[in-house]
């Protein structure tokens, strides 16, 4: 246990005194994540307090009591507990959990706000809108949208609006905040603020199937006028996305980055109750035994899907796992 | 499991065994709180979520709700006077209300097929949209039991007639008709959080 | 329904066909050298038909020891691919597949029949009962669960493996999303498994209610009878969860309903939401009877009653009220809001506190006493600071605002292997080194147990203590590979020497298993460890009636104040009376063998057959219902004569850890 | 434990009528009056437990029996569990931005 002791030791007071841990949870970038940092390293302290001083009355105990060759005859007491000693180690724990309660449920009421000290900000809306295996990014007030990378400003609040074209996803930038889900119909919600210019990695967390390991994007934080700037370039020279064009990005693929002057919020929302789903089994298709698949009504079928389809399916001896080929 | 039998106690109670089987029975019917309340739960999140197809309230015709409501009702209670039979000793008498608590039941599942399949021809199956994929396994679920009840009823009767009133004739009675009971408990709540619930919205 | 057998058997993939041929050899082999012993008859009636609990136990045991090594193959694999940064061992399908069937088959088919097997064996011994309540359900229990865990195993190697994670989370559980019959694995094979364990949670709470002997009131029972006892109450409220949940997910998938589909209405929070309702309660359905044995080895190693018994007893029932209202605890990241998230970190963090009460509980059982470092002993004491690593980094997940940084990372998958590994497998170890005798009739060798100890011991804290580090680094769980550029290499690789030692100490449990059958000294005492429970009150290994009469209880350990007072000891051959015992049924191995088909015609979509064959199931339930065997009884003089034997044969025995 | 008793089991004519009328009672309560959604929902759900607990106690006997108070316990502790259940589920899935 000495071993454990020893790491656990070593880990917090590495975290608390803040140097270079190599561990992205504990270098925050923005105040979202730190204010989660914080509370991380609050809960750190207690538990290590739990530790310390159940590891110490084991190893005691242990040591103490263990059979030797000299007690083999004594005989242990009989004793049958202590309502004094039960009190104490039912009270002790249920304060550390207070003492845990109030910051969590504090936090938990921050992250659903612009974070403080940034309320005079007009937040930018991104929409997310994951898909598998890539992420889109729409600016509506921008009228952009980018694939696989997003753009955002420094110092400004980030209101990113999640939903899914399909599966379950977890939008994560562990660098600038916690993780939420997005999912198909249902919009959820984050606020996100960078402090520095810098590139930061994000991705899906949520197992969604074979190019899940691959889901990631890149989070650029800009100056804003670097920001202002790319915008504007982006709504002269990016090409615009069609429906057509958008139905073929929404099948299951990985992609490299894109960008367009114009968003898809025109003709579908992915987020709304109502709005047209987008599957088509036929593409996924793997090994073994094929199942039934049921038609919906409102089943994404471009003419050309159950051709994709089938050769999936002739391709998939060829390369079985490895559709994504980047 | 010892055969010592207490003849203080009426049939169903006497052996050990028998004794062990009822409870054994409660705690499922433990069980199967739970199970009804998770469909419950199932219907009570989807069961509004109609996705543009037909709605409950448009098709459902509440006359025939009520009269399958008044079958199980009285049903429960011709259970309730067979066990009273039995307890009485009066295998006729017991057989006859169980005759009769099972045919109730069948006109029952008659009633509630009569209307899956007058929902089916007004476009809404278990396929149509959640809000009746959790409505037909809800009430599925409640018919299929009304259904094993029957089959299990009719196992029971046909055990009666040819070992008579023997303690374990009697505890098998008894149980079917504890489950029975239940079957009613359930149905009451489906008529209130389905179909009334239906009729306010 | 067309049947394409290259499909079926897709015979294009090496690893598959190695293990289609294992199984084959396997198969063959068994069948031969079965009949070539000519042990049909013996299999049938001592084992494949019999009703008696220890039986039952000990099948349930074997079942979980082989489901172990495959759930530990998986996992070997999975270290192995990603031993390496971008390693090719496995591919991105390979690996979905092979965590999804190693969660589901440590959990459902390891640790369940484990801990159910122990409690088959022990709980009616130490309340002094004959038998379960419902023997033949019992029975029909452990082949449902046998049916359920070998139709599972099958899809690695015919029609394709579930791949959708042990969580199945829809869509992509769905059809619409994977469309081949491999996730129809898992919705059907949990669902003939759950029906048995539901049984089994019936039977058990009929049984410890009802069937103590005379004087042991509630307050009297060992503590892992009352382990066992809230469990099959949590067993009992969470299974039909389950059970609605996957009925719901096979009507999904079989017939095209909407209840967590993309299109037409359906939800898919409503699966996670159903599914954690079940899972959560789920742990502790394993990690309790752990705390049982725990509680049992510890008292009787440190030579002390437990320590705090009420206490004890009312923490459980705590754990078992607060396990129903903490499931959205696994999701806190899916944006129900602060409200509800704010009300499930607080219930989940209160079950610190009852489980800090067992911890401290514990240790003041061993203070004071006189601490014997057997095999046993040695898992109980491994298993305090390990959990509590496990325990702490639970709490601090229990954080909702905290847990949106360790969602889904490796920090959640070293937190629960910590507790798992720990409360559940440590605790199964502790309970076969300390039963072995009761079952078998000789122990298991002490040296080889330490070796086992050390390297598992070992070998797990190098596998899953880097992987906190490695969540906190950013790295998620369920991905096949990681790349180079991540840093997460060399925590990776030390992860994946540590999962090696970890395998040797099974490997030297499997040995030590094979030594002590075949050289264990048989001439040991029917209480080997001076044992306090009741249990250890009759011959080892335990004569097919339990006890020659029962026995009467007046204390809290009532064995050892039995043998400190010298009461009840001695045969007294007046109170013996013909014992009845229920006969040996053929049924719920057929009901088994229905059952499997029924759901292997189901997994392939042939609607039909299945409706065909279930017409088994109906045959199976009626010939039930129309079954009026009463059994037979022992006569005294059998009894007399078997006890007889095996009290003289005590006398001369030379092999007593005391 | 019912007496072995010769007449008519009147108890379970009450039971009856008594069941009756709270099912009609609901049914009125809902097509005649013209209360709120939340008032009519719980009006009838009150009458339906009403109607349970009769079943229970009137037709069922749960407390008749060595097992009686175990056989209460039980049926407590599932209603509280399908109250988790049911409640539950509703409030985690309805709250939020998940719509
Ligand atoms: C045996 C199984 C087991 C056990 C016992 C536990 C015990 C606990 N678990 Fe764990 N858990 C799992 C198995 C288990 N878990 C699994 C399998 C998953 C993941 C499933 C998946 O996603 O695939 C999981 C996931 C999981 C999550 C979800 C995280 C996420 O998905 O992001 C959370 C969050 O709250 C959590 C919390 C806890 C807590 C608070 C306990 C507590 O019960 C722990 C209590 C114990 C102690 C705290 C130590 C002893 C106490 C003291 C010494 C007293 C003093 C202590 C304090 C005051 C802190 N667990
Ligand atoms: C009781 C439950 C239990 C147990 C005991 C284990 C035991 C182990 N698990 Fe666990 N695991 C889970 C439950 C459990 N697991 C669950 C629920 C998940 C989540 C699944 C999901 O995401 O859906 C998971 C996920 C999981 C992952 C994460 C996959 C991912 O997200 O990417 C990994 C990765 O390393 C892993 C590894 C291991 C290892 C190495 C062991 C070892 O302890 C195994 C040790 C056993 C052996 C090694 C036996 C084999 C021995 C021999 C065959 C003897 C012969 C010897 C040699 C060949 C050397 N498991
Ligand atoms: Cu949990």
């Amino acid at each position: 246990m000495k071993k454990w002791l020893i790491s656990l030791l070593a880990m917090s007071s590495a975290l608390l005194s803040g140097c270079q841990t190599n561990m992205v949870v504990f270098e925050p970038q923005g105040p979202v994540a730190r204010s989660i940092m914080e509370l991380i390293n609050w809960s750190l302290l207690w538990m290590l307090l739990v530790v310390v001083v159940v590891l110490t009355l084991f190893g005691y105990i242990v040591w103490k009591y263990r059979e030797k060759k000299e007690n083999m005859n004594y005989e242990p007491p009989e004793e049958h507990g202590s309502t004094t000693l039960e009190i104490i180690w039912t009270a002790i724990p249920i304060l550390i959990v207070t003492a845990l309660t109030v910051p969590t449920v504090k936090t938990l009421y921050a992250l659903e706000n612009v974070p403080a000290g940034y309320e005079s900000k007009k937040p930018i809306t991104i929409h997310v809108t994951s898909a598998d295996w890539k992420w889109i990014f729409s600016y509506p007030e921008q009228g952009i949208e980018t694939v696989n990378y997003v753009n955002i400003p420094e110092d400004t609040p980030i209101d990113f609006k999640l939903t899914s074209a399909g599966t379950m996803q977890s939008f994560w930038i562990p660098a600038l905040g916690g993780q939420k889900y997005a999912m198909n119909k249902m919009e959820t919600q984050l606020y996100l603020v960078a402090d520095n210019p810098g590139s930061y990695f994000g991705r899906n967390t949520n197992f969604n199937g074979k190019g899940y390991a691959e889901m990631e994007f890149e989070v650029q934080v800009k100056t804003e006028k670097d920001f202002d700037e790319w915008v504007s370039e982006a709504k002269s020279s990016a090409p615009k996305l069609t429906e057509q064009q958008y139905e073929e990005l929404l099948k299951p693929t990985h992609l490299g980055r894109l960008t367009y002057s114009n968003t898809h919020l025109a003709w579908v929302d992915h987020s709304k109750p109502d709005s047209k789903s987008y599957t088509n089994p036929e593409l996924y298709r793997g090994h073994g035994y094929p199942g039934k698949i049921f038609e919906e009504e409102d089943n994404y079928r471009s003419p050309d899907a159950q051709k994709d389809a089938v050769q999936n399916l002739e391709n998939k001896d060829a390369h079985r796992g490895d559709t994504h080929g980047h | 499991m010892s055969a010592k039998v207490n003849t203080s106690l009426p049939l169903e109670y006497q052996t050990e065994q028998n004794r062990l089987n009822i409870l054994g029975f409660w705690i499922f019917l433990g069980a199967e709180i739970v199970l009804f309340s998770t469909l419950f739960s199932g219907y009570g999140v989807l069961g509004e979520r109609y996705a543009g197809g037909p709605v409950l309230k448009d098709i459902m015709v509440f006359k025939d709700v009520m009269i399958q409501t008044l079958l199980l009702l009285v049903s429960s209670f011709t259970c309730g006077i067979a066990i009273f039979e039995m307890r009485r000793n009066n295998l006729k008498g017991l057989l006859a209300w169980l005759v009769i608590t099972f045919i109730l039941g069948a006109g029952f599942l008659y009633m509630e097929i009569n209307e899956f399949m007058h929902y089916v021809h007004a476009g809404a199956t278990m396929q149509t949209s959640a809000a009746f994929s959790s409505f037909f396994l809800l009430l599925g679920t409640h018919g299929l039991h009304v259904t094993m009840g029957i089959g299990w009823g009719t196992m029971i009767i046909i055990q009666l007639l040819k070992k008579g009133l023997i303690p374990e004739t009697a505890r098998k009675t008894f149980i079917i008709g504890l489950y029975w009971h239940f079957l009613d408990v359930v149905w009451i709540f489906i008529y209130t959080y389905v179909y009334l619930k239906a009729m306010v919205s | 329904m067309g049947i394409n057998l290259k499909e079926m058997f897709y015979f294009n993939d090496p690893l598959i066909i190695g293990s289609q041929i294992a199984i084959v050899l396997t198969t063959i082999g068994i069948v031969a050298g079965i009949t070539y012993l000519k042990k049909w008859k013996w299999l049938w009636t001592e084992w494949l038909t019999t009703v008696d609990h220890k039986k039952i136990g000990v099948m349930y045991i074997i079942s979980g020891v082989l489901m172990f090594f495959r759930g530990g193959m998986d996992g070997l694999l999975m270290k192995a691919q990603t031993a390496r940064p971008e390693m090719g061992f496995l591919d991105a399908q390979h690996y979905n597949e092979i965590f999804t069937t190693h969660g589901v088959i440590m959990i459902l088919f390891m640790a369940m029949p484990m801990l159910i097997g122990l409690m088959n064996v022990a709980v009616p011994l130490q309340i002094g009962a004959r038998d379960v309540a419902f023997p033949q359900l019992n029975a029909l229990s452990f082949w449902l669960f046998f049916a359920g865990a070998m139709l599972f195993n099958i899809s690695f190697v015919v029609g394709g493996s579930p791949d959708a994670g042990w969580t199945y989370y829809f869509p992509l559980a769905g059809k619409e999303f994977t469309p081949g019959i491999g996730n129809n694995y898992y919705a059907v094979a949990l669902q003939i498994a759950g029906i048995g364990t539901l049984m089994t949670g019936i039977n058990f709470i009929v049984t410890i209610l009802k069937m103590r002997t005379k004087g042991m009131t509630l307050m009297r029972m060992p503590m892992f009878t009352w382990t066992t006892f809230v469990t099959c109450v949590i067993i009992v409220a969470a299974f039909p969860i389950l059970t609605v949940a996957l009925a719901m997910a096979t009507f999904d998938r079989l017939y095209g309903t909407h209840f967590f589909t993309v299109s037409s209405g359906g939800m898919d929070m409503l699966w996670a939401n159903l599914f954690w309702l079940w899972g959560h309660p789920e742990v502790y359905i394993v990690a309790l009877p752990a705390f049982g044995i725990f509680s049992e080895v510890i008292a009787t190693f440190s030579r002390k009653t437990l320590y705090g018994y009420k206490s004890m007893v009312y923490s459980i029932v705590g754990i078992a009220v607060l396990s129903m209202v903490v499931w959205v605890h696994h999701f806190y990241t899916m944006g129900a809001g602060p409200a509800v998230n704010s009300i499930f970190s607080i219930t989940t963090m209160m079950i610190a506190v009852p489980t800090g009460v067992k911890m401290f509980n514990w240790l003041f059982t061993m203070r004071k006493g006189r601490i014997k470092m057997t095999s046993a002993m040695l898992w109980a004491l491994a298993f305090v600071p390990c959990f509590l690593i496990g325990g702490v980094t639970g709490v601090m997940l229990a954080m909702g605002a905290a847990d949106f940084q360790y969602h889904n990372t490796l920090f959640l998958v070293a937190h629960f292997h910590y507790v798992l590994i720990p409360g559940v497998v440590f605790a199964v170890f502790a309970g076969l080194y300390y039963w072995w005798p009761k079952m078998f009739g000789h122990m298991l060798n002490e040296r080889l147990g330490k070796w086992h100890f050390w390297l598992f011991v070992i070998g797990f804290n190098l596998t899953f203590f880097p992987m906190f580090f490695l969540g906190l680094k950013g790295a998620i769980r369920r991905s096949y590979t990681f790349s180079a550029a991540s840093g997460f290499s060399e925590l990776f690789l030390l992860s994946a020497v540590g999962a090696l030692i970890l395998a040797a100490g099974f490997a030297v449990f499997c040995y030590n298993i094979y030594w002590s059958v075949r050289y264990a000294d048989r001439n040991i005492s029917s209480d080997p460890w001076d044992a306090r429970t009741l249990e250890w009150a009759t011959a080892s290994p335990v004569q097919y009636y339990n006890f020659a009469y029962l026995p009467e209880v007046k204390t809290l350990d009532a064995f050892w104040y039995m043998k400190k007072n010298n009461i009840g000891i001695k045969l007294d051959e007046n109170q013996i009376e013909e014992i009845h015992m229920p006969s040996n049924s053929g049924l719920p191995f057929v009901m088994c063998a229905v059952f499997g088909i029924v759901g292997f015609f189901l997994v392939f979509e042939w609607h039909l057959a299945a409706a065909i064959a279930s017409i088994g199931i109906f045959a199976g339930l009626i010939a039930r219902s129309f079954d009026y065997d009463h059994g037979y009884h022992i006569h005294k003089e059998e009894i007399l004569a078997t006890e007889r034997a095996w009290r003289q044969a005590e006398g001369e025995v030379n092999t007593r850890v005391g | 434990m019912e007496k072995k008793a010769n007449g008519f089991p009147m108890g379970h004519v009450y039971g009856l009528v008594l069941s009756l009328l709270l099912t009609f009672l609901a049914a009125g309560v809902v097509l005649k009056t013209a209360l709120s959604f939340p008032a009519v929902m719980a009006i009838i759900g009150t009458l339906a437990i009403l109607q349970a607990a009769l079943q229970l106690f009137m037709f069922m006997h749960v407390t008749e029996g060595e097992d009686g108070k175990t056989n209460l316990i039980n049926i407590v502790y599932g209603v509280v569990c399908a109250v988790i259940i049911v409640a539950g589920s509703v409030w985690v899935l309805t709250s939020g931005h998940a719509h």
